[in-house]
Formats: C-alpha cells, sequence, structure tokens
C-alpha cells in the first residue's frame, strides 16, 4: 500500500507522533501492507515543501518511523527470535505508548486552546491612546518597587557561561569525505600502499568507512585496490589518468 | 463616593485603562473599599447587560470587551480581521508551555516529537508566550503572557481545563497497547 | 438588525474606535440606514445619563469619552508607572542598557542570545529606558531613565550595584561589556 492509497493528508500532520497515530490507529490499515518507506519519502518531501526540513526533526522523526518498522519486520519475519528480543520488543512499545499518550494529552489540550481562541475573538479590546492629560508617568507619583540588587543578579546570569552538555554518550562519527581525503593524502604522496599499514591503528568504524570510501574511490577511477586473499592484506594503487585499470576488488 | 457615583467611575476607569485593572487598584484609584469596589463592578456587570459592552476577568483583573454580537460590525469598521488561527503545531506547543510552564525547548521537543523552534518563534511573536528564565544548560524557558489570557479569555491559568480530561480512555489506550503489540500477539497465536 | 441590537452594537463601536466615527461610517459597518444609526446614538446618548460614558460629538463625528467626574480616580490609576514583575527577558535587558548604557538592540541580542525586541519595546513603555542616539550603523541606543532610578531606588548611576558579588567567573579578566559579549556568543552556540 503507497502513500496515495493510505490517504494520510499530510498537511494535516503536526509532527511525527500525529502520523504516527494515524497509521497506527486505523482500523481499517493493516501494518504489514503500510509501506512505511514512503510514509518516511512524503514526510520529508512534505517538510521541504513547508520550508521548515531541519535536521534535527527529520532525525526525530526517523527515530520513531523506525519503531513502527520494527514491529512491521517483525510481522514479516518467520517466528525463530529468541525471548530476549521479544521482551525488548514489549518494552519498546510501552514506552513508544507512554509518549504517544503523553501526546495525546498535549494534543487535545492544543484543540481546547484552539476552540477557546474561537470564543473569545468575539470579545474585542479597546485600543485607544490616553486623552493628552493622562498620558505623562508622573515623576512624583513614582516610588520604589524594584530591587537595584536584581539587575546585578541578572548581569551575573548573563556572565555565566552555559555548562558545556555532556556529549559522552553520543557515538563518535566517521565522515565519509573526511575519509575520502585522507586516502587522497596519502596516495598524493605515494603511488601505491598497503591499507593496515597506514590505516590499520584506526578503530574498526573508521576502518570500515575507509573501506567505504575506497569503494567510491575505485567507482570514480581515482585508484585500484587488490586483495590477494581473503582477509589478506589490500594493497591500494592511485590510477593514472592515461591507465585507469579495471579491475574490480577481490571479495573479502 | 456614593454608590452609584462608584459604579459610574470605575465604568470610565476601566474604559480608558489600556489593559485589565485588579480590584485592589481600582480601590486605591478611586479612594474605596475593595469590598464598595466590587460590589460596583457587580452593578457595572448587570448594566452591561443592556448594552453593548461586557465586563470581563482577564488574568485576575476586570476589562470591558465589546460583546460578540458586534463583532462583525467591528471588524468592518475597524478594517481589522480575526487573528489567523494558530496552526496545529503553534497550538501544541502552546497547550505545552500553557501547562507545564516554565518550560523549556527541549522538553516541548521530547513531548511533541519533532523540533519545535519555528512555532516557538512565531509564538513569541505574537506575544502569547516569553522567556521567563534559563535552564543550567543555558536553554532559556518559557512561560504565557497577560496577552495570552487576554486573548483566550482567562480569568488566570487556573481557568485551563484539567489536562488529564484530555487523556485517551482506558479502552483507547487498549487498543493503542493492542495495535503496538500485535506483532507479538501474532506469534503467540 | 432590531433597534435594540442596533444600539448595542454601535456602542460597541463607540467603545472600540480610537478615533470620532460619523454616522455614515457606522451605518456602512452595521449594515444599517443612516436614519435607524441616528435613532441609536439618541438611545444611547439618554442609556450614558446612567453610567459612566458620555457621547461626544467632535467634528461631525461620535465618541465615547470617560466622564469628567472620573477624572481624579483617572489621574491616580493612569498617571502612576505601572510597576508590574519584570520577566527575565526584561531584567536582563533593563540590566544590560544599566550597566552598559548607551546600547544598542544588536548588541543586548548578542549578550541575551536571542532578540530582544518586544522587552526593550515594553521598557520603553513603560518608561524604563529611552532612545539615546544612534550607532555609526543607524542602530538606536539605548539608557536608561530618571523614572528607572526612581524605580529603583537609586540616587545616581554610580549607585547601581556591583555585579561582581553575583560573578560566577571572577577569575576572568576584561571589561564587563567584552565579557558579557562572550559569554553570549557560547549560549548561541
Amino acid at each position: 500500500m503507497n502513500v496515495a492509497q493510505l490517504d494520510l493528508d499530510l498537511d494535516v500532520f503536526a509532527g511525527p507522533f500525529d502520523l504516527l497515530m494515524a497509521v497506527v490507529l486505523r482500523r481499517d490499515i493493516d501494518l504489514l501492507e503500510v509501506d512505511l518507506a514512503e510514509v518516511v519519502l512524503a514526510y520529508l518531501d512534505h517538510l521541504d515543501r513547508e520550508g521548515e526540513l531541519d535536521l534535527e526533526s527529520a532525525t526525530e522523526f526517523l527515530v520513531l518511523i523506525a519503531a513502527l518498522l520494527e514491529l512491521k519486520s517483525r510481522l514479516m519475519l518467520p517466528d525463530e527470535s529468541d525471548d530476549e528480543l521479544e521482551l525488548g520488543q514489549e518494552e519498546a512499545a510501552e514506552e513508544l505508548l507512554a509518549r504517544l499518550l503523553e501526546y495525546t494529552r498535549y494534543r487535545g489540550a492544543a484543540e481546547s486552546l484552539v476552540d477557546r481562541l474561537g470564543d473569545a475573538q468575539g470579545f474585542l479590546y479597546r485600543s485607544a491612546p490616553l486623552p493628552p492629560d493622562l498620558r505623562r508617568v508622573s515623576l512624583e507619583l513614582a516610588s520604589q518597587a524594584y530591587q537595584a540588587q536584581s539587575l546585578a543578579e541578572a548581569i551575573g546570569d548573563l556572565l555565566a557561561e552555559p555548562i558545556a552538555p555532556d556529549v559522552s554518550h553520543i557515538r563518535q562519527t566517521v565522515s565519509l569525505e573526511r575519509r575520502l581525503r585522507a586516502l587522497r593524502a596519502v596516495l598524493d604522496r605515494r603511488q601505491s600502499f598497503d591499507f593496515d599499514e597506514v590505516f590499520g591503528d584506526e578503530d574498526r568504524l573508521t576502518q570500515a568507512v575507509t573501506l567505504f570510501a575506497l569503494l567510491e574511490m575505485h567507482r570514480r577511477g581515482e585508484a585500484t585496490w587488490r586483495q590477494k586473499e581473503t582477509f589478506g592484506s589490500i594493497e591500494i594503487t592511485k590510477a593514472t589518468p592515461l591507465a585507469v585499470v579495471q579491475e574490480a576488488p577481490a571479495d573479502g | 463616593m456614593a454608590d452609584a457615583e462608584l459604579a459610574k467611575v470605575v465604568e470610565a476607569l476601566l474604559f480608558l485603562a489600556p489593559e485589565a485593572v485588579t480590584a485592589a487598584e481600582l480601590a486605591e484609584a478611586c479612594e474605596a473599599s475593595e469590598d464598595d469596589v466590587r460590589e460596583a463592578l457587580e452593578a457595572l456587570r448587570s448594566r452591561c447587560e443592556g448594552g453593548g459592552l461586557v465586563l470581563r476577568e482577564i488574568g485576575g483583573g476586570f476589562a470591558l470587551a465589546s460583546s460578540p454580537l458586534a463583532e462583525g460590525a467591528a471588524r468592518r469598521l475597524l478594517a481589522k480581521p480575526r487573528t489567523p488561527p494558530l496552526t496545529q503545531a503553534q497550538a501544541e506547543t502552546l497547550a505545552i508551555v500553557a501547562y507545564l510552564q516554565p518550560v523549556s525547548r527541549p522538553e516541548i521537543a521530547r513531548i511533541r516529537g519533532v523540533s519545535s523552534e519555528s512555532a516557538v518563534t512565531t509564538l513569541g511573536e505574537r506575544g502569547l508566550i516569553e522567556e521567563s528564565g534559563r535552564t543550567r544548560f543555558g536553554a532559556s524557558t518559557y512561560r504565557t503572557t497577560a496577552l495570552f489570557e487576554k486573548l483566550f479569555g482567562l480569568a488566570g491559568l487556573d481557568q485551563l481545563p484539567d489536562p488529564a480530561q484530555f487523556d485517551p480512555t482506558p479502552e483507547q489506550e487498549g487498543e493503542l497497547r493492542e495495535r503496538l503489540l500485535k506483532a507479538g500477539e501474532q506469534r503467540v497465536e
């Protein structure tokens, strides 16, 4: 089932929870039949059209749709997962449920506020300048109403530099772009090199992304690489513009 | 000041005042007791019933407003269209601020499941919410403004309905849980 | 529109209008005839006799005004400076102006890490700050007023309390202005 068949009017959804609620709660829809990838793409397109696409909201959305994807994948997979996984699944569903319930409360409150605003808009208030003789605030009538100390306190608050948030829980990221630059830098100095010799000391993630970058360089015709045996050393050679060696990388 | 005169003065003051005025402020200005002012306000309220004005209690104070039956004519005369309705994102953000104030942007984003930067900015520009302080990480916290209470016709924040009434019924909650857990249940079958 | 309703609507319109309105304008807004409007105005005039407002004819138009008998109370209520508690945004903005004056809006925004337009406007309306000139880039600069000193119980600006006692990072060197700007830039990041 694609998004068009799903008949989701994306304009009416205020956020991923809203959309998820609609998808999950539709009685006539079996989750198995919903093309969630299309929901994601349509939602991102929608955000883009709105001009409100930012990485933060897109990421939040993906995290949430991932919960639905996990549910769906369990429907599709044969029943051979162990109990441990199942428990995690139930916990994840409960957590998602708790967040959906909290969101539902404020969505309801939002509706009631909108109604209230509609009712209150019938009442209009006067907005007219005061008669000239009442316009000037009289300095004589003024008396101390604030503590001067509060000004110094406010300056103290403003002098405080924000505590740097704890980012130790955030997984380090490796950029493909940066790995490409690293590879090109090596190839600028040397015509060919051994992968382990240069990158052997990097962590697994960096090595993996570097290999990915090598694939990209191979695709672009910038370098070739060869691995004589499975798990053996990889030799990378800079491609010369005149004789690009067309050689597929060995399996490994 | 005689009772009848006090009611007249209170009417005149509410006509002039650009914002809602508390009974205490009225009493001080009229050099009368707060009890007398409250009586005068009651007299004014019944007097208004025969006319085109309404006495409203807004954010703990009192203000005169035009009657809803004059709304159409008033908007024609003043060429003042209704304020644009809130988008759902704005309404949800406003509801979260109204009930949980003071509340920070990350907290709003957590509840809505989506970053709410532009809704917060727009609500601020429309004067419905304002900064109220900072969390220890330097994020601004927000609360609703006096204008919010005025535009939404609230005598005070305690007039907001209990948010629990918007919670799903146990049946709806059960259905939601069931559908979320459907995968597991199917395997049990 | 029934006569009684028209009289109510006319009352509401004159209550809202900031300036005098002609009978023709009222008729158009009410979608009624001018004769009917004039009748409604007569009804309103007699209704006013029992209350605190008076119907005035000014330059061919009509306007509601407060009754002269409320004059003294109005002066006491309105000529007195309004001193509601300052919001966090207002307090921070006022403190920046007080300690750094003259200071421009862009500078205030840099220090606070957010645009502070509405706080500057409100502080100006309340008479706590005023424009003092322009920077060479054309931005208005602000300073505090005599009313500010009176409301904060200060005999002069040199009486402002030393912020050092609230300084969370006293070990840092530099002018107050530079240190504030530096902290502000970190808040934005």
